[in-house]
């Protein structure tokens, strides 16, 4: 872990991606703790529309609502999102595509048919129906963007598990008689950390797509709450009075998904043997 | 005469700027047309570093020559210095002056285009030859390297062809257009040992026919012998010794030439075999391990309802009983199925048939009574543990808990392969391959097991390391009276630690018996082949035979089954399968 | 083709299980063709007439019925009729995919011709500026969301130099090729942008990566001039992972063409089926799904074939 | 010339009696025609008949027929054919969503080919304004009896639908044997571009010479562009807060009437619509809309909503849900967002939930909802508007969930009258009791909106949202 800290460290676009996440993922601790310049949901009736100011860095949207603290929250409540569905997806993808490179023959099958229909499956329209079925929210948000990315974690990992499942240490742990589990957990597992977390970076920027695609139907965070796709969709027909509405959500967001790939690239070098010791 | 090439304290370095470190420390050498060079050197020590600089492959290696001067002299005549010369003309040299021979001949040619493209491209590029002349000249060069219905072969890509024929078709493409100059980078090291003798035999075999100097580059001392007119001796970066062949050979004067030509096993005949146990002594106790009839096949399958067509019959019936203290070698070519029967002894694969005894340590619970050390040390080393929980895997299997005594047991056994005691928080990229690998029979010696399978478990090791543990196992032998099961397709190292020896043959055991009786006296024809490939100091410039057979396929139709063996006896512990005369 | 035949068998089963997979989720959304169509009115129905017009919809059998009615018609290539549209489903769909189709491709073509090139060079150029310049683009370019370029192009279009593309109906490429590229281009630009600079990033890296193989220093050993290891030798090797990437990127926007032809107003598939979803069009969202589905599946198998194109192993299997 | 149109919803069918969708209508109504149809100031006119009479006892309905009237198939209409298409509607197994409003219908005679005389089973006036609605417009008795109606599109209106890509485009063609004389275009092609800001960049770019908008962030942008005119005009649909009497404690009276008074209608429609409306109690029809400061509490009265709330045993407020459409109005989103931010100042904590349209309509029909924020149509007459949700027959009473004896009987008296000043008494009375007894919170109307280049000339807004006079536009 310190290991992999100072390795962030030392990447150049690793210091960078891991800034901007460490200062969105600050900013989200701070709204959520309340410290924003303004309260995100009091709406200042005279204060409609105001263009960034001294007071209002960002400006103010149509109900008089400061916008930096609005995007503050949106950071988080984005971010909350984001994580908590590829949290779901990986541990469920992971526990799929592990069993189902172990096991093999009937389950594999089973398993990654399953995948390759949900993978077949149009991802927006999968995304849209379970919302349809289920009411918008928060919870449908990241449920819906587990479903989706599930599969894709499931096959990231089966093909790993599949190569290390037949890598010598686990032949010889089965010749100490070592249980299934503690196969599993130990040899795969800790030899899948490299491309899962590669993975995962890969999905939250994915996942922030994503939720601000919904939010931008409509489907995804529920007003008055805020999220950066949220914030996208209520100022697309306001962009031409009050343009601030869609740049600074839009460049959050943008830079977050930026973060993540950034780190999704320099994890991706620091975990690879074959760049690891270029780098050290 | 002038030499065809002359190097002159040659110093290359890797990185950029501030950070450059100096890998080789200026080389020198002589290099006349016709000659040969032998760079002989253990892992790391900088011999493939110079023989790239010399053709300034180097440069897309993130490398830099330094310093120093390499001196060509071309085929119009002039001299050259490479260490100067422009890209461009380097490019003009690379292949039509200098010939170059890479390690692994797998990933040495392109996989997706043809090897017929790949030599026409040498062709075309250095003499112009296009279309049906190209074509020609390419059946021409892999007919030179001995490869039969080369015509055919030229629409092949390499991943159609066997690890010896690729190194062929590199040998044939490196002297395309009679190159002056053919440095061979450890070109045998990853073949088998009779592919390896072939290949030496076709290098001599050419380098007599062109009169092409050459820069022969191995690890394996023992190889130089019969190809070499001059070795030149590398340590750390450092030139320690060069001179003619037999000076060095026989009178080396640099201690760590002595070392490499004392310390690393060499194949004697036989008579270096081990004599600190009697077999007949042994006789009276119950055998540690008892096989017998021991079959196992793989089905190969086909169609889309993977329906059965045959089965790889990799171990075919075979027998044979261990004692403890006693080391049975099993010796053969690849695929001869050396592994698949150590494998049936741990459950790793399924016989079809036999059965197999282990006479077990009765009275001590939780043991495994068979272990099994592995070829490769670094990838059965999980690289995520750290060495507690290594050692701890087998006694946790079994059910055993982490106690304070396992712990004592731990550094104990740390301690006697020879790690340092603080290893137990490390994790395994942290140590050597030799570390590793005493690490791994540290790991199998924990639960005291009365049988240890050793498969392969030196041949990834550098010449030097690997006597070493050869050392230690005779000596952990003795200590805790195991009997070992060693795996292994290298002769000189079978020498040291075999008490008994059985070659397989195609999944067979062909012969077995005392080791010093088998080796000196070979009595099956393949024994005798194997023997004969195997590369000796003695056999100084002697012919290597070029030997083409091969070995039969293991795949057979359902049902098949093998006649049953005759045996013939040659001795009180020597026999020998009977051989049909029409092979 | 062992293997190739191994997939076309799983293809059945795989659309079996998206028909109802996609059959159970519309069904299961709130709302159904009659509050679609009527919206409050709907409310003032007696239950005969509600009785009638399920009838009519052909929604007032249960479930396994429909199913087992579409599935039988669906196997005779029979889709069923979309009530919205009032044709029968397959009908509506083949009028609106080659327009989707077209736009992916579009997007792919330009991706590929914008991303590879550009991969190559930087990696080519490895740490020096030119990559960087390279790397950041491409960076940037995959962080950002497909609608804010789209509407940032079509403000700036339309307020800034008063031109825009076609909007509305497609332009037929047979009838009027100049005019359909001129409508097409700049959505598919728009579809394509991030999907260009991931083609750029892989490209990139797999071409070091290959650049570090050995068979490409034996093809220097050989005196390859320094542009044939490049482009004969190496590039093969590296499109394997861009072809790759490709396929399943070609089957995404197949997919997700959605938001690009919302706001760019084109007649697509993407918005067939959006618009088939809101107006509970039952037989019409089975077709869509289905369809996006089979495409998504023959791409893959496009693109295993163009993997043992480039790849011998694959094509003429093991030793 | 061909008028270049654009809208951003489209059709979703063609038969004229099924269609209750706004974008269907504004479709259909260029292609059917009604017997009568309201012109802009709400005003019966008319359409396929050219006269008509009320019997004295109001039970009797006479139409006479245009004799030039026409279909697209060139039969000449009859007075067969309106019976059919009444016939029609009034069959359950159509399934016509207009139905409710004809029942008063008994019988049909026709004595002639150009008279119509329907028998009501009682007095309705309200009947005449009901049958202006596109969902009576007549179809030919032929096309009924084929079973295509809805299939093709067979009216005796102004234009001929030649082709129709739902959700793409629809073209249409002048009509030249249509009974109201010659259309100024030579037909309409309509692009469906389903994003406003879309319309707007198309219109500024010339692809387009008139649009439909909804979105009014978008239409008050028109303006500024110098080539473009926005017409705009209020319309009989309205803006409300439904509340659910039936669930606690919007069964109180005070509760309901407290969330009356802590909404400040006005910020509401500064807020969300940036002030593009006009506040309304119930009746939005000119002739009957009252002065809404003469309705309770319309002026916001903090004080008074806390004091009602504290008396019905709420000081601490409550929690309750609103469900709103996404994009149905565009506008439902920052509605609820308002009112929330207003409720939450007596105590009320409210919990938004967007849903898609459907899914909306749906739980709104099912009456599943704390609070809704609705936009519902208007009528150009109180009666038909207004007796589905507040009479005690009314098919909607699962939707309002409210009625009394004083509302039922205002609408009853409503329904017979004739005399317009005595109904006019009425249905004041009506609007002042149903605000005070707020079952719903009235906000008020917005504007449809029509935006065009400035060489499209002669078309005239409908309160309804009627495009009918794009029958008389031409381009200059
Ligand atoms: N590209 C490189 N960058 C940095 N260091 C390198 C590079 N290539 C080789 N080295 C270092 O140079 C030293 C000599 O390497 P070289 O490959 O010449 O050894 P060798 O004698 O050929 O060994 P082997 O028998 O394993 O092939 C090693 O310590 C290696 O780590
Ligand atoms: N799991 C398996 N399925 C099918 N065939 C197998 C399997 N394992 C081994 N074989 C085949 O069995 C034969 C013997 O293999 P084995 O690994 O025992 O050879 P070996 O003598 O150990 O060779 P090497 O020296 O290369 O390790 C080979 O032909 C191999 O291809
Ligand atoms: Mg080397
Ligand atoms: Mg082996």
């Amino acid at each position: 872990m310190a290991d992999l800290l100072r390795g962030l460290l030392r990447h150049p676009s690793g210091r960078i991606g891991g800034a901007i996440v460490a200062l969105y993922i600050i900013v989200a601790v701070l709204a959520h703790l309340g410290v924003t310049p303004y309260d995100p949901i009091q709406q200042f009736r005279i204060d409609r529309l105001k263009p960034p100011s001294g007071a209002h860095w960002m400006g103010t949207d149509m109900f008089g609502r400061d916008v930096l603290s609005r995007l503050m929250v949106g950071i988080g409540q984005s971010f909350l999102v984001a994580f908590a569905s590829v949290g779901i997806s990986a541990v469920i993808g992971t526990a799929l595509g592990l069993t189902a490179a172990w096991f093999g023959h009937l389950w594999d099958g089973v398993v990654m048919r399953l995948m390759d229909i949900l993978l077949a499956f149009p991802a927006v329209l999968l995304a849209l129906l379970i919302i349809a079925v289920i009411g918008p929210g928060t919870g449908t948000s990241v449920m819906a963007i587990a479903f989706v990315y599930t599969p894709i974690f499931t096959r990231v990992v089966r093909g790993p598990a599949l190569s290390i499942k037949s890598r010598d240490f686990v032949d010889a742990a089965r010749t100490f008689g070592s249980s299934r589990v503690y196969i599993l957990t130990r040899h795969l597992m800790l030899n899948l950390v490299a491309p899962l977390t590669v993975q995962v970076t890969l999905a939250l920027a994915w996942s922030l797509l994503t939720e601000a695609g919904l939010s931008f139907l409509g489907l995804g965070t529920q007003p008055p709450a805020s999220s950066l796709g949220l914030m996208l969709s209520e100022s697309g027909n306001l962009m031409e009075m009050a343009p601030w509405l869609l740049v600074f959500p839009g460049i959050a967001i943008m830079l977050g998904i930026l973060g993540f790939n950034l780190l999704g690239d320099a994890l991706r070098d620091i975990l690879d043997p074959k760049t690891r010791s270029a780098l050290a | 005469m002038t030499p065809l090439l002359s190097v002159r304290d040659l110093r290359v370095g890797f990185g950029k700027g501030d950070a450059v470190k100096e890998i080789v420390h200026g080389v020198s050498f002589d290099l006349h047309p016709g000659e040969t060079l032998a760079i002989v050197g253990e892992s790391g020590s900088g011999k493939s570093v110079t023989a790239l600089s010399i053709n300034r492959l180097i440069d897309y290696g993130g490398g830099r020559i330094l310093s120093g001067a390499i001196a060509l002299r071309t085929r119009k005549g002039e001299a050259l210095d490479l260490t100067q010369t422009s890209p461009q003309r380097m490019e003009k040299i690379r292949g039509a002056e200098i010939g170059m021979i890479f390690q692994e001949p797998m990933t040495s040619l392109n996989p997706v285009k043809t090897i017929g493209w790949q030599l026409e491209e040498a062709f075309r590029l250095h003499r112009g030859l296009s279309g049906a002349a190209a074509h020609k000249a390419a059946i021409e060069a892999l007919e030179r390297v001995r490869i039969p219905d080369a015509e055919r072969r030229l629409g092949y890509y390499p991943h159609q062809l066997s690890g010896g024929m690729l190194q062929r078709v590199m040998i044939a493409i490196a002297l395309a257009t009679n190159p002056r100059l053919l440095i061979a980078d450890e070109p045998t090291t990853a073949l088998d040992v009779s592919v390896q003798a072939q290949i030496m035999a076709l290098l001599a075999e050419l380098k007599r026919e062109t009169g092409t100097g050459m820069i022969f580059i191995t690890h394996d001392i023992g190889l130089v012998a019969g190809i070499a007119d001059r070795v030149l001796v590398m340590q750390a970066g450092d030139v320690v010794e060069q001179g003619p062949l037999d000076q060095i050979l026989d009178a080396p004067q640099h201690p760590y030439t002595q070392h490499l030509l004392k310390a690393v096993p060499h194949f004697a005949g036989g008579e270096a075999v081990r004599h600190d146990f009697r077999r007949v002594d042994a006789l009276k106790q119950r055998p540690a391990l008892t096989v017998d009839d021991l079959t196992v096949r793989f089905p190969v399958t086909s169609g889309l309802l993977r329906r059965k067509t045959g089965a790889v019959h990799a171990v075919e019936s075979v027998s044979f009983d261990l004692m403890p203290g006693e080391t049975l070698a099993i010796v053969g070519e690849s695929g001869s199925g050396k592994s698949t029967t150590a494998r049936a002894l741990l459950d790793l694969v399924q016989p079809v048939r036999g059965s197999f005894e282990v006479r077990g340590l009765e009275g001590k619970s939780q043991h495994r009574p068979v272990q099994m050390v592995f070829q490769n040390p670094y990838a059965s080393l999980n690289p995520r543990l750290n060495v507690e929980s290594l050692l701890a895997e087998p006694v946790r299997a079994g059910g055993g808990r982490l106690t304070s005594a396992m712990r004592d047991r731990m550094t104990y056994l740390l301690a006697r392969v020879g790690l340092p005691t603080d290893s137990l928080t490390r994790y395994p990229h942290e140590f050597s391959g030799g570390q590793r690998q005493r690490l791994c029979i540290a790991r199998a010696l924990m639960v005291d097991p009365s049988v240890l399978v050793l498969d392969e478990a030196v041949s990834a090791l550098d010449v030097s390391v690997q006597a070493k543990v050869l050392e230690l196992l005779v000596d952990l032998q003795k200590e805790l009276h195991l009997a070992y099961l060693f795996v292994s397709h290298d002769m000189a190292v079978v020498e040291r630690i075999a008490h008994r020896i059985a070659v397989v043959y195609a999944g067979q055991i062909v012969e077995m018996g005392d080791a010093a009786a088998v080796l000196s006296n070979p009595q099956h024809s393949y024994t005798r082949r194997l023997i004969a490939a195997v590369p000796t100091i003695e056999r100084r410039r002697e012919r290597f035979e070029l030997d083409t057979r091969s070995v039969p396929s293991l795949v057979k139709p359902i049902g098949y089954e093998p006649r049953e063996a005759s045996w013939i006896s040659y001795g009180p512990d020597h026999k020998a399968r009977a051989e049909e005369l029409s092979a | 083709m062992n293997y190739l035949t191994r997939r076309l068998v799983t293809f059945p089963l795989i659309m079996l299980g998206v028909s109802v997979l996609v059959f159970v989720a519309i069904r299961m959304v709130p709302g159904d063709a009659i509050t679609a169509m009527l919206g409050t009115e709907a409310g003032l129905l007696t239950p005969d007439q509600r009785k009638a017009l399920a009838g009519y919809f052909g929604i007032d059998r249960s479930w396994t019925a429909q199913y087992w009615h579409w599935l039988l018609g669906a196997l005779q290539g029979d889709l069923g009729l979309s009530v919205t549209n009032g044709k029968p489903v397959l009908d509506v769909i083949l009028s609106r995919f080659p327009l989707t189709i077209e736009l992916a491709l579009l997007a792919v073509v330009i991706a590929l011709c914008i991303g590879l090139p550009l991969g190559v060079f930087a990696a080519t150029r490895n740490q020096k500026p030119s990559d960087l310049a390279v790397r950041i683009f491409a960076m940037l370019g995959q962080s950002t969301p497909s609608f804010v370029i789209g509407l940032l192009i079509l403000y700036i279009l339309s307020s800034v130099f008063g031109i825009l593309p076609t909007m509305g109906s497609a332009v037929s490429l047979f009838e009027d090729p100049i005019g359909n590229l001129k409508q097409l281009i700049l959505p598919a630009l728009t579809l394509g942008f991030s999907f260009t600079a991931s083609v750029t990033r892989i490209s990139r890296s797999a071409m070091l990566d290959v650049l570090n193989d050995d068979y490409v220093r034996t093809a220097r050993s050989k005196g390859v001039p320094a542009l044939q290891v490049i482009w004969r030798h190496a590039l093969p090797n590296a499109l394997i992972p861009v072809v790759t990437l490709s396929g399943v990127e070609f089957g995404y926007l197949l997919g997700g063409a959605v938001l690009v032809e919302k706001i760019y107003a084109l007649p697509g598939l993407g918005r067939l089926a959006l618009d088939a979803i809101l107006q509970r069009d039952y037989a019409l969202v089975q077709g869509c799904v289905l369809f996006v589905a089979l495409n998504f599946m023959i791409v893959n198998l496009l693109v295993d074939l163009a993997y043992a194109a480039l790849d011998p192993r694959i094509r003429l299997g093991g030793r | 010339a061909t008028l270049k149109m654009a809208w951003s919803q489209d059709a979703t069918g063609l038969d004229p009696h099924k269609q209750t969708a706004f974008s269907s209508i504004r479709l259909l109504e260029l292609i059917y025609e009604p017997l009568v149809r309201l012109d802009p100031d709400l005003k019966v006119t008319p359409g396929i008949a050219t006269s008509w009479t009320f019997s004295p006892d109001a039970k009797t309905l006479t139409f006479k027929l245009d004799p030039k009237a026409k279909f697209h198939n060139g039969a000449a209409v009859t007075s067969a054919d309106v019976k059919a298409s009444y016939t029609r509607i009034l069959d359950q197994a159509t399934g016509a969503a207009a139905r409710a409003n004809y029942l008063s219908i008994a019988t049909i005679d026709t004595p002639d080919d150009q008279t119509v005389v329907f028998n009501l089973s009682q007095p309705d006036v309200p009947l005449l304004s009901a049958m202006s609605s596109l969902n009576a417009a007549i179809v030919p008795a032929s096309e009924i009896a084929a079973g295509k109606v809805g299939t093709s599109a067979i009216g005796s209106g102004p234009f001929k639908l030649k082709t129709w890509e739902p959700n793409v485009k629809e073209e249409l063609v002048a009509n030249p044997d249509w009974a109201g004389g010659k259309t100024g275009v030579d037909g309409i092609n309509i692009s469906v571009l389903p994003d406003e800001s879309a319309i707007l960049a198309a219109l500024r770019a010339k692809q387009v010479d008139f649009a439909l908008l909804n979105d009014p962030l978008v239409a008050t942008l028109v303006p500024n562009v110098p080539t473009l005119k926005l017409n705009r005009v209020p319309v009989l649909a309205y803006h409300a807060l439904q509340l659910n009497p039936s669930r606690k404690p919007m069964t109180e009276l005070a509760v309901r009437q407290a969330i009356s008074c802590a909404i400040d209608r006005k910020d509401v429609l500064d807020t969300a619509l940036l002030g593009e409306g006009k506040l309304t109690g119930p009746l939005t029809m000119p002739d009957f809309r009252s002065n809404t400061d003469d309705l309770f509490c319309y002026k916001r009265d903090l004080a008074k909503a806390k004091k009602l709330m504290a008396d019905a045993g709420y000081k601490d407020g409550f929690s309750a849900t609103v469900i709103a459409a996404t994009g149905e109005p565009p506008t439902a989103a920052s509605e609820a967002q308002v009112i929330q931010s207003q409720l939450k100042e007596i105590g009320i904590k409210l919990e938004i939930k967007l849903m898609e349209t459907s899914v909306y309509v749906d739980t709104w029909l099912k009456g599943d909802f704390d609070m809704a924020v609705a936009l519902n149509g208007g009528r150009a007459d109180p009666y038909p508007m207004y007796n589905r949700y507040f009479t005690k027959a009314g098919n909607l009473q699962k939707v309002s969930n409210y009625i009394d004896d004083t509302l039922d009987t205002l609408m009853q008296q409503g329904r017979v009258e004739t005399d317009p000043k005595k109904r006019k008494e009425i249905f004041s009375a009506f609007d002042k009791h149903l605000t005070e007894v707020s079952p719903w919170i009235w906000l008020y109307t917005g504007y449809s909106y029509t935006a065009q280049q400035q060489n499209v000339q002669g078309f005239v807004p409908s309160p309804d949202g009627s495009l009918f006079s794009l029958a008389r536009v031409s381009v200059k």
